[in-house]
C-alpha cells in the first residue's frame, strides 16, 4: 500500500502545481463550485465534467494494458456508440424515456461487441494488440458515418437524453456521477474479486498464467469488452453533452490522451500491475492543462507544447533513475562516499 | 493530346477523378455528396472516381498520381493546403488531364496548372463578418470580442480570420480582442472552449462571438446557455457556413449573422468540369454563389438549406 | 575431444529453424502479390507499371520514416514522435531557408543533425531513466507539432529554393507512353535508406545487438552488449529517418505543411508490422517494411481504382482489407510454423 | 598459483529496496585457483557476482582488481577488463542463432560488416571442444535450456578471461555434461585463469574447487581450503545449524507392489508429432513414478502432454478410468493435476506478482475470478506454506521477483500443493535449490506420496530419480523406452546400462 501512495505521489504533486497555477491566475473561484440551474459549475467542476468521456476510456484502457495490451481503437468506438445513440433517438419519438433507454443499452451492447471482437483478435487469432486495434480505428469512424449517413445528428433539447450529459442529480452534474459509478464499479469488480489479480497475471506472464490453469484468453477477451463498453459509454455521455454525433470528429485522438492518462498514472504499458487511482488522477492532469494553458493566456500554438512540456515532466519525475541523478551532486557534495576510490577504474575498464 | 487516351471506360461520357479533402465536417460531406450526386444524375459524365484524403496531402497527391496512371479526363481537386502541388499537377498538365480546383485554391505562382477554381472565398467570408461587424458595433465604445477559430493551421481558419481583421482594422472599429482559442471545428471543441472562456473572462463584458464555423458555434451556444446567459441576446454571435441546424438556431434567435460557405455546387462543377474538358476558355476564379443572413432572414431560408 | 556427443538430437527442425522466420514476410509478399493480381483483373491501366513506381513515389518518405521505425520496434521499443518530427523538420527547412535566408546546403544538415541528436536525446531519456518509449516519444509527437506550429501555422513555400527541384527529377526506365516508367530522386533516396539499414541491421554489431536488445535487453545487457549505445542508437536513428523524411517531404511538395504527417506514426508501424516485425522486438526484417509499405500503398491504389466509395465505405474497405491481411498471414504463419510453444 | 590475489572484494554491502543482501563481505579470489562460493538460496552468492561484474553497484564496498581498484558500470566493462561471466538464469537472447549468441559483441568482422561464415565455423569449432553438436545456425530457442546453459558456458570459456565466472552452470545438467565441464575448468585452471564456481551439488564443488567462501544470510561466514571442510561442517555452516544430510532419505524399497492398485492417471498410445513418440503408462495413487533420460530426450514433453499443457495428436488419457477429453492446464487442475514446469522464469512465475499472489494462483484459477478466497484464509494459507517451504524472505507481499532463484522454485511448489492435486507432476524441482532446501523437497515428495498423493518427478539427477521413485520410466530419443519397476532395477548404473543399451540396438 504504502509503495502504492509513493507512485501516486509525483502524478498528485504535478496536479496540485496546475490546479495552483491556475489559482494565482484566474482566483478561488477556479476551485471553489458555484451552483447554476441546481447544477454545480465553476470552473474546475467543468473540468471534471468535461473529463469524464476521458475517465471513462482511460479507466478501460488501463484494464487492457493491464493485459499487456493496447486499445487504439477506442476514439472509434467513442464516435460509434455517439452516432448509434444519437442516430436512433433522432429517428423516434425523441421525448419518450424508452426510446433514450434502448438508445443507451443498443449504443452499449455495440460498442462491448467491438470490445469483444478486438478481444477475440488477440486472444484467438494472436494479433498484436496494436494491429488488431488498429484495424478498427480506421474502420471503426468509418462504421460511425454509415450510421450517421455522414451527417452530424443533433438530437433536440428536449429529449431527456440531453440529461445524461447536462443534466444533474442533487447538483452533482449526471457525467461525473456515470464517472464515480464506473470508476468505483471497476474498483469493486477488479479489487473485492480477484479479477485484478488475474488481469495482472495475465498481463504479467500469458503463458504461465495458462499453465496454472486460468482462462488467459477469456480473462483477455473480458478486458477489451470492458474497455469497449467504456468507449461506448464515454461517447454517449460526449454526444448527449453536445445534443449531437459527429462521427468523424468525435473522440479524435483520445486514445493517446488516455494511453497518457494511464501512464501517468503509474500502470506500466508492459502489463502487470494496474492503479484505476493513478488513471483518474492522470485523466485530472489532462483535463486540466488544457484549460490551464488558456487561462494562462497562451495562444492554440502552444497547445501542444505545453501538453509535450508537462508530459515530460510527470513523466521523468515518475522515474526513480532520474531523481537519484537529480540529487546525486547534491550527496556526493555532502559526504564522501565510503566507495570513493574510483577515477581511475573506469578509464581502466574502458581502456581495455 | 486529346485526352481521350485509351480512356479505358466503355461509354462516351467523361471520366473525372476528384480528389476531395476528408470527411471532416457536414459541411465537406454535403459537398461530396452533392459532387457525387451530380455526376451520377448527370449524362455527360461517365464515372466518378472519387478519393477521400483524409485531410492528409500525401494522401490527395498519391490520388492524383492514380487519376493520372488510371487516365481519367478531368480531374477536380479540393487542395488541404496551397503550396505542394506543383509537381504532380506539372505530371496532369504532361499527361495532358486537365485539373479543376474546387472548394479551396492553391498559391499563386501555380495558377497556370489548372484551369480554373470553383469555390468560395475564405477570406471574403471572413470580410463579410467583419462588414457586418463593423455596421453593428460601430460608433459605439470598445467593442468585446471572442473568437472560436478552426483547426490551427488550416485554410479557412486562417483566412476567415484574416479577412475578419482586415475590415475590422481597415474600417477602424475599436475593438478589444477578450480572447481567441482553436475549437477545431467541432461541437466539442467550441463547447469546451466556450466553457473556458466563460470561467475565465465571464460573459458580462463581452459583446459579440465570432465563431469560424457552425458546429464551433453551435457548442458555443449551449455552454452560453447552461451558465445562464442568453446566446444571441447576451452576446451576439457570427456563424460561418449556414447548415440546417445553424439556421434553426438562427430562428430561436440564438445566433445573429450567418455568412453562408454553400458547399452543394455540385452541377455548377459538372458544367465546369464539361466545359474544361472540351477546351473552353475560363475565368481562373469561378464563385459559387454565397450569401450572407440575418435575424430577418432565417426564417425564410430554412426550407432552402440542404445540409 | 568431439568423440562423445552428450546429448540425444533428432535432425528434425534445423531446416525449419531455420526458414521459420521468414514465413510471415513471405506471406506479405505472397499476398501482395495476390492483391496486385486482383486490381489487374478488375481495373483497366491497372497494369501500367508506373503504378509500381509511384507506390515508391508518394510514400518514399513513409518508407524512409518505417525503416526507423523497424530499428525501434526491433530493439523491442516503439516511436509516436516521427510524423510530428517530419513535419517540423519539413517546416525548419522552409523557415530558414526562406526566413532566415539560409543556404539549403546547410539547412538540410542542420536539419538531419537535430533530427539525429534529439532522436539520441529520448533515447537517453527512455534508457537512462527508464521512461516507457510509448510515453517518452509522445511527448515528442506533441513537442515537435507544437514547435511546427510556432513557426509557422500556415503553409510555407519554397519553391523559390532552386536546391528543392532535384528531388523530383525523374530519372526514365523506358518509355513512360510505352510501358515503361520513371522514378524520381527521392525514391532512390528511400532505396539507399532501405540497403543500408538492411546491411547495417544484418551485417554490423550494431545491426546485431539491436536484435539481441530487442530479444532480451537483461540478457543482451549481461552478455556484456553495449545497451545503452544500442538503444540510444535507435532511436538516433529513428530521429534522423524522420529529419530525412522531412526533407524527402520538402523535395516531394517543395512546401511545408505544419499539419503533415499527422497519424503517420501508425501507419508507419502498421507498414512495420505488416512486413513481419514483432512488436515485442527482436523479430523481422527491414525488407519486410518494404513490403508493409507497399501493402499500404497498394490498398489505397486500390480504392482510388474502385472510386466509389465514399468516405466511410472507403474507410470500412482499408479496415476490411487489413483484416484480411493480417488474418491471412496469421493463418499462413501460423500452419508453417507449429513450432514448439 | 600465486598467491597474489586477482580479485579483492572488501566490506561489500547491498541492499535492495527493503532486503539487505550483501553486508560486508568480504572475498578474495586468486589466480588458477577454483574457488566455490557456498550457501543456501538467497544468501547473496549470485548478488556478490553481480555487484563484482557490475550489474549491480555496491553501496558500500571496495573492489581490487589485479590490486587496482575497480568499479564497473555494466557486465561488458567487465568483460572488456577479463572477467568472463556465466550468470544464473540463461542469459541469452534466444531469438538469435546459437552462434550469433556466442559470439555477440566480439563476432568475426570483415571490415565493418560481420563474417557469418567464419563466425559458424568457430562457432562449430568452439562447441565441439566442449562436446556439443548443434546447429549453430538455428535459433537458440529451438534447444532446451541445458542446452542453452552449455552455450551460455561455451561463450564464457572462450573469452579467455583471467576471471571466469560460474553461477550455477550445471543446474541442467547431466552427469557427463557436468564431467566435461569440469575437465575444461581443469585445463583453465591450469593456465592461470581464475575461476568462481556456484554450485548446490557439493559433490561437484569438492570435485573440482580449491577453496570455499561460505555466506549466509548476505554476511560472510568465511573461507576455507576445501580439504580442511567436511561436508557436514560445510552444511553447518550454510544454514546455521547442523541438519541430517541427505543420505538420511533413503529409497524405500518396495513401498508399492507394484501392480496393486487401480491406475490413477493412465496414458495409452499418448504422443505427439515431433515432440515425442506415442508411449503408455500408468501412475498410481500415491506412487512415485520418475522420468529418466539424457537432455532432450522427452521428459519435459512426456510431462506436458500429460498435464495439458500440450495437446496430444495420439492415443489418449484417462482419470481413474474414463477418457479425458478437452485436456488443457485449466481442466488438468480442476481434475486434480498439477503441473510445475521446468522453466519458472518463462513458464511458472509471474514476476510483478507478489510472492502471495502467486502462490495462489493455481487455485484461485480453479475457482474463477468471481470467487475470491476469503483474505484471511488466504493469508494463513499463504503463511502456511511459506513456513513450510521455509522460503526467504517470509514476506508475502514482495515481488517474487526479488526473490532468489531457489526461493522463486520454492514459490512455484507451494502454488500447486495448495491445490492438493491428486497427481503433481515436476519437472526439475530441484534445479538451483540448496541443499537443506533440496532435502526438504525431497522429504516433502514422500510425505506427499504417503498421504496418498501420486507424483511424477523428473530430475536431471538421476541419484534422485533412483532414491524417491517408485517406478522409473525412461526415455531416449523422444520415445520411451523402458519402465523399471524392480527394485533391483532402480539404480544409476541400470538406467545408463538401459539408455545405452537401446541406443546400440538402433
Ligand atoms: N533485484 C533485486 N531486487 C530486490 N531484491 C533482490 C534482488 N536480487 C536479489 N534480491 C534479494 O537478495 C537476496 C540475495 O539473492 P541472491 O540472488 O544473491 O541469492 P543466491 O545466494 O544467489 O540464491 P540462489 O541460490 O537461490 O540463487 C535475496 O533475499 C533476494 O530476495
Ligand atoms: N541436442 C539437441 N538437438 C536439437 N534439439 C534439442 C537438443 N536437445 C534438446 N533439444 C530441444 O530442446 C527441447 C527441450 O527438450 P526436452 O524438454 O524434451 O528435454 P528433456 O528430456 O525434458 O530434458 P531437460 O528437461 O533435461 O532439458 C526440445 O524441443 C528439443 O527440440
Ligand atoms: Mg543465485
Ligand atoms: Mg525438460
Amino acid at each position: 500500500m504504502n509503495s502504492y501512495l509513493k507512485r501516486l505521489f509525483w502524478p498528485l504533486a504535478v496536479l496540485v502545481a496546475l490546479l495552483i497555477v491556475n489559482i494565482a491566475v484566474t482566483g478561488f473561484d477556479f476551485i471553489v463550485p458555484s451552483v447554476h440551474d441546481g447544477r454545480l459549475g465553476g470552473a474546475f467542476v467543468n473540468i471534471l465534467r468535461g473529463a469524464v468521456p476521458l475517465l471513462l476510456i482511460s479507466l478501460g484502457m488501463t484494464i487492457v494494458i493491464a493485459t499487456k495490451g493496447i486499445d487504439l481503437s477506442v476514439g472509434a468506438v467513442y464516435a460509434i456508440g455517439a452516432a448509434i445513440a444519437c442516430q436512433w433517438i433522432l429517428d423516434r419519438d425523441q421525448s419518450a424515456l424508452d426510446t433514450v433507454f434502448t438508445a443507451v443499452v443498443l449504443a452499449l451492447v455495440v460498442a462491448a461487441v467491438i470490445g469483444a471482437w478486438n478481444g477475440t483478435m488477440v486472444a484467438y487469432f494472436g494479433v498484436q494488440p496494436i494491429v488488431a486495434t488498429l484495424i478498427l480505428m480506421i474502420a471503426g469512424r468509418g462504421i460511425a458515418q454509415l450510421i450517421t449517413g455522414g451527417q452530424i445528428p443533433s438530437v433536440s433539447d428536449d429529449t431527456p437524453f440531453v440529461e445524461l450529459g447536462r443534466g444533474a442529480i442533487a447538483t452533482v452534474p449526471v457525467p461525473i456521477v456515470i464517472g464515480l459509478v464506473v470508476f468505483f464499479g471497476l474498483v469493486l469488480l477488479t479489487r473485492t474479486t480477484a479479477l485484478g489479480m488475474l488481469l495482472e497475471s495475465v498481463g504479467g506472464n500469458p503463458e504461465a498464467s495458462r499453465l496454472a490453469g486460468i482462462r488467459s484468453k477469456g480473462i483477455t477477451i473480458l478486458a477489451y469488452l470492458i474497455c469497449g463498453a467504456c468507449a461506448g459509454l464515454a461517447g454517449i455521455i460526449g454526444s448527449a453533452n453536445l445534443g449531437s454525433a459527429d462521427a468523424n470528429n468525435g473522440g479524435l485522438w483520445i486514445e493517446l490522451d488516455a494511453i497518457l492518462a494511464v501512464v501517468i498514472g503509474g500502470t506500466a504499458l508492459l502489463g502487470g500491475r494496474f492503479f484505476l487511482l493513478g488513471t483518474a488522477i492522470g485523466v485530472a492532469i489532462i483535463g486540466t492543462l488544457e484549460d490551464t494553458i488558456i487561462n494562462v493566456g497562451l495562444s492554440s500554438q502552444w497547445q501542444f507544447t505545453a501538453k509535450a512540456i508537462v508530459v515530460f515532466i510527470v513523466a521523468i519525475l515518475q522515474s526513480p533513475e532520474f531523481r537519484a541523478w537529480l540529487l546525486k551532486p547534491f550527496r556526493s557534495g555532502s559526504a564522501a562516499e565510503p566507495t570513493a576510490p574510483e577515477p581511475k577504474p573506469e578509464e581502466k575498464a574502458v581502456a581495455k | 493530346d486529346d485526352g481521350d487516351g485509351s480512356g479505358g471506360d466503355s461509354g462516351e461520357g467523361l471520366v473525372v477523378g476528384f480528389a476531395q479533402v476528408g470527411a471532416e465536417s457536414a459541411w465537406r460531406t454535403a459537398n461530396s455528396d452533392s459532387v457525387q450526386a451530380a455526376a451520377e444524375a448527370d449524362d455527360r459524365i461517365d464515372e466518378l472516381k472519387f478519393v477521400d484524403a483524409q485531410q492528409e496531402q500525401e494522401k490527395q497527391i498519391e490520388a492524383i498520381r492514380n487519376f493520372i496512371t488510371q487516365q481519367v479526363d478531368v480531374i477536380v481537386l479540393a487542395p488541404v493546403v496551397e503550396t505542394g502541388w506543383t509537381d504532380v499537377l506539372g505530371e496532369a498538365e504532361t499527361a495532358g488531364i486537365p485539373v479543376v480546383l474546387a472548394d479551396r485554391g492553391i498559391e499563386a505562382a501555380d495558377e497556370d496548372l489548372y484551369v480554373t477554381r470553383l469555390g468560395s472565398d475564405f477570406v471574403e467570408e471572413g470580410r463579410k463578418a467583419g462588414s457586418w461587424t463593423v455596421e453593428t458595433f460601430g460608433g459605439g465604445e470598445t467593442t468585446r470580442i471572442l473568437e472560436l477559430e478552426g483547426t490551427v493551421g488550416s485554410a479557412p481558419a486562417n483566412d476567415r480570420k484574416t479577412g475578419f481583421y482586415e475590415v475590422l482594422d481597415g474600417e477602424g472599429l475599436d475593438y478589444e480582442l477578450v480572447d481567441s482559442q482553436s475549437g477545431d471545428f467541432t461541437a466539442e471543441g467550441g463547447k469546451s472552449v466556450m466553457e473556458t472562456f466563460i470561467s475565465t473572462h465571464g460573459l458580462e463584458e463581452v459583446d459579440l462571438l465570432y465563431a469560424h464555423n457552425d458546429e464551433m458555434g453551435l457548442g458555443a451556444i449551449q455552454a452560453i446557455e447552461e451558465a445562464g446567459f442568453e446566446p444571441g441576446t447576451d452576446v451576439q454571435i457570427i456563424i460561418v457556413d449556414g447548415s440546417k441546424a445553424g439556421f434553426e438556431a438562427g430562428v430561436d434567435g440564438k445566433v445573429n449573422y450567418i455568412v453562408e460557405c454553400n458547399p452543394v455546387f455540385g452541377d455548377q462543377l459538372m458544367d465546369v468540369v464539361v466545359q474544361v474538358e472540351a477546351g473552353e476558355e475560363l475565368e481562373k476564379f469561378t464563385p459559387v454563389e454565397e450569401g450572407v443572413f440575418g435575424p430577418d432572414d432565417f426564417e425564410d431560408e430554412l426550407p432552402n438549406r440542404q445540409f | 575431444m568431439s568423440t562423445t556427443t552428450l546429448t540425444e538430437r533428432s535432425d528434425r527442425s534445423t531446416l525449419f529453424d531455420g526458414l521459420g522466420r521468414y514465413i510471415p514476410i513471405a506471406a506479405t509478399i505472397g499476398l501482395l502479390i495476390a492483391m496486385y493480381a486482383g486490381g489487374l483483373a478488375n481495373y483497366s491501366n491497372f497494369d501500367n507499371p508506373q503504378l509500381i513506381a509511384d507506390l515508391f513515389i508518394g510514400n518514399a518518405a513513409l518508407l524512409i520514416i518505417a525503416v526507423g521505425m523497424t530499428f525501434v520496434i526491433l530493439s523491442g521499443g516503439i516511436d509516436l514522435s516521427v510524423g510530428s518530427m517530419m513535419a517540423f523538420s519539413t517546416m525548419a527547412l522552409a523557415w530558414m531557408t526562406v526566413e532566415l535566408g539560409l543556404p539549403a546546403e546547410i539547412a538540410v544538415p542542420v536539419v538531419l543533425v537535430f533530427g539525429t541528436g534529439s532522436g539520441m536525446f529520448t533515447g537517453a531519456v527512455i534508457h537512462y531513466f527508464k521512461v516507457q518509449p510509448f510515453i517518452a516519444t509522445l511527448a515528442g509527437l506533441f513537442l515537435y507539432r507544437g514547435l511546427t506550429l510556432q513557426i509557422s501555422d500556415r503553409d510555407v513555400s519554397i519553391r523559390e529554393i532552386e536546391f528543392f527541384s532535384w528531388g523530383m527529377d525523374r530519372v526514365e526506365f523506358g518509355n513512360v507512353r510505352e510501358g515503361g516508367f520513371s522514378l524520381p530522386h527521392i525514391s532512390f533516396i528511400a532505396f539507399a535508406v532501405v540497403i543500408i539499414a538492411f546491411i547495417v541491421l544484418h551485417y554490423t554489431r550494431f545491426g546485431r545487438s539491436v536484435y539481441a536488445v530487442g530479444g532480451s535487453e537483461q540478457s543482451a545487457l549481461l552478455m556484456g552488449l553495449p545497451t545503452a549505445r544500442t538503444k540510444v542508437g535507435v532511436y538516433a536513428v529513428s530521429g534522423f529517418c524522420a529529419a530525412l523524411g522531412g526533407v524527402v517531404a520538402a523535395y516531394a511538395t517543395r512546401s511545408a505543411n505544419p499539419l503533415a504527417g499527422v497519424g503517420l506514426e501508425l501507419d508507419a508501424i502498421a507498414a512495420v508490422v505488416i512486413g513481419g516485425t514483432l512488436l515485442t522486438g527482436g523479430s523481422g526484417f527491414v525488407l519486410g517494411t518494404v513490403a508493409g509499405v507497399m501493402v499500404m500503398g497498394m490498398i489505397s491504389t486500390i480504392i482510388a481504382f474502385q472510386g466509389n466509395l465514399n468516405s466511410w465505405w472507403a474507410r470500412i474497405a482499408v479496415g476490411v482489407l487489413l483484416l484480411a491481411f493480417i488474418l491471412l498471414q496469421r493463418f499462413l504463419g501460423r500452419s508453417g510454423e507449429k513450432r514448439k510453444t | 598459483m600465486s598467491d597474489e590475489p586477482i580479485v579483492q572484494m572488501a566490506g561489500i554491502t547491498k541492499d535492495f529496496t527493503g532486503v539487505r543482501a550483501l553486508e560486508s563481505v568480504d572475498f578474495t579470489l586468486r589466480p588458477g585457483e577454483i574457488h566455490a562460493i557456498m550457501g543456501e538460496n538467497g544468501a547473496g552468492k549470485s548478488t556478490l557476482i553481480k555487484v563484482l561484474t557490475g550489474v549491480h553497484a555496491p553501496d558500500a564496498g571496495r573492489i581490487l582488481l589485479d590490486g587496482e581498484p575497480v568499479r564497473f558500470h555494466s557486465p561488458g566493462q567487465a568483460q572488456a577488463a577479463g572477467i568472463s561471466t556465466v550468470y544464473q538464469e540463461v542469459n541469452l537472447t534466444d531469438n538469435l542463432s546459437v552462434a550469433e549468441n556466442l559470439f555477440a559483441g566480439r563476432e568475426p568482422r570483415l571490415g565493418p560488416f560481420i563474417n557469418f561464415r567464419a563466425m559458424r565455423r568457430k562457432a562449430s569449432a568452439l562447441l565441439d571442444q566442449i562436446g556439443i553438436d548443434l546447429n549453430v545456425a538455428a535459433p537458440l530457442s529451438s534447444y532446451s535450456i541445458a542446452m542453452q546453459q552449455l552455450v551460455a558456458i561455451a561463450r564464457a570459456v572462450d573469452f579467455e578471461a583471467k576471471v571466469l565466472i560460474l553461477d550455477e552452470p550445471t543446474s541442467s545438467l547431466d552427469r557427463d555434461e557436468v564431467e566435461v565441464l569440469m575437465r575444461v575448468m581443469r585445463k583453465l585452471a591450469g593456465d592461470g585463469v581464475a575461476m568462481v564456481f556456484i554450485s548446490h551439488f557439493l559433490d561437484q564443488v569438492y570435485e573440482v574447487c580449491d577453496r570455499m567462501t561460505v555466506l549466509r544470510n548476505g554476511k560472510l561466514v568465511g573461507d576455507w581450503d576445501t580439504d580442511a571442510l567436511p561436508e557436514n561442517e560445510l552444511i553447518g555452516h550454510m544454514l546455521g545449524r547442523e541438519v541430517e544430510t541427505l543420505e538420511a532419505i533413503e529409497h524405500r524399497p518396495d513401498r508399492w507392489p507394484p501392480g496393486d492398485a487401480a491406475p490413477l492417471v493412465s496414458a495409452e498410445g499418448l504422443g505427439r508429432r515431433g515432440s515425442i513418440a506415442p508411449f503408455d503408462l500408468d501412475v498410481r495413487e500415491g506412487e512415485v513414478v520418475g522420468l529418466a533420460g539424457l537432455l532432450g530426450s522427452g521428459r519435459t514433453e512426456t510431462a506436458r502432454l500429460i498435464a495439458g499443457a500440450d495437446r496430444h495428436d495420439s492415443g489418449s488419457l484417462s482419470l481413474d478410468g474414463s477418457k479425458l477429453r478437452g485436456h488443457n492446464p485449466r481442466t488438468a487442475a480442476a481434475r486434480g493435476i498439477g503441473f510445475c514446469p521446468e522453466n519458472r522464469k518463462t513458464e511458472g512465475l509471474v514476476p510483478d506478482l507478489s510472492v502471495a499472489e502467486n502462490i495462489v494462483l493455481a487455485m484461485q484459477a480453479a475457482r474463477g475470478w468471481a470467487r475470491t478466497i476469503p483474505p484471511a484464509r488466504r493469508d494463513k494459507l499463504v503463511a502456511e506454506f511459506i513456513a513450510k517451504l521455509d522460503i526467504r524472505p517470509a514476506d508475502p507481499h514482495l515481488p517474487v521477483k526479488n526473490l532468489s532463484g531457489g526461493n522463486q522454485q520454492k514459490v512455484l511448489l507451494a502454488r500447486w500443493m495448495l491445490l492438493q492435486p491428486r497427481l503433481l507432476i515436476l519437472d526439475e524441482p530441484t534445479r538451483g535449490i540448496d541443499v537443506g532446501a533440496k532435502a526438504d523437497i525431497q522429504r516433502l515428495v514422500n510425505e506427499l506420496s504417503d498421504d496418498g498423493m501420486a507424483v511424477m518427478f523428473i530430475s536431471a539427477e538421476l541419484d534422485e530419480v533412483t532414491r524417491l521413485s517408485d517406478r522409473i520410466a525412461v526415455l531416449r530419443d523422444r520415445e520411451m523406452i523402458d519402465i523399471l519397476g524392480a527394485e533391483s532395477e532402480m539404480t544409476t548404473e541400470r538406467i545408463v546400462d538401459t539408455i545405452v543399451a537401446k541406443g546400440g540396438e538402433q
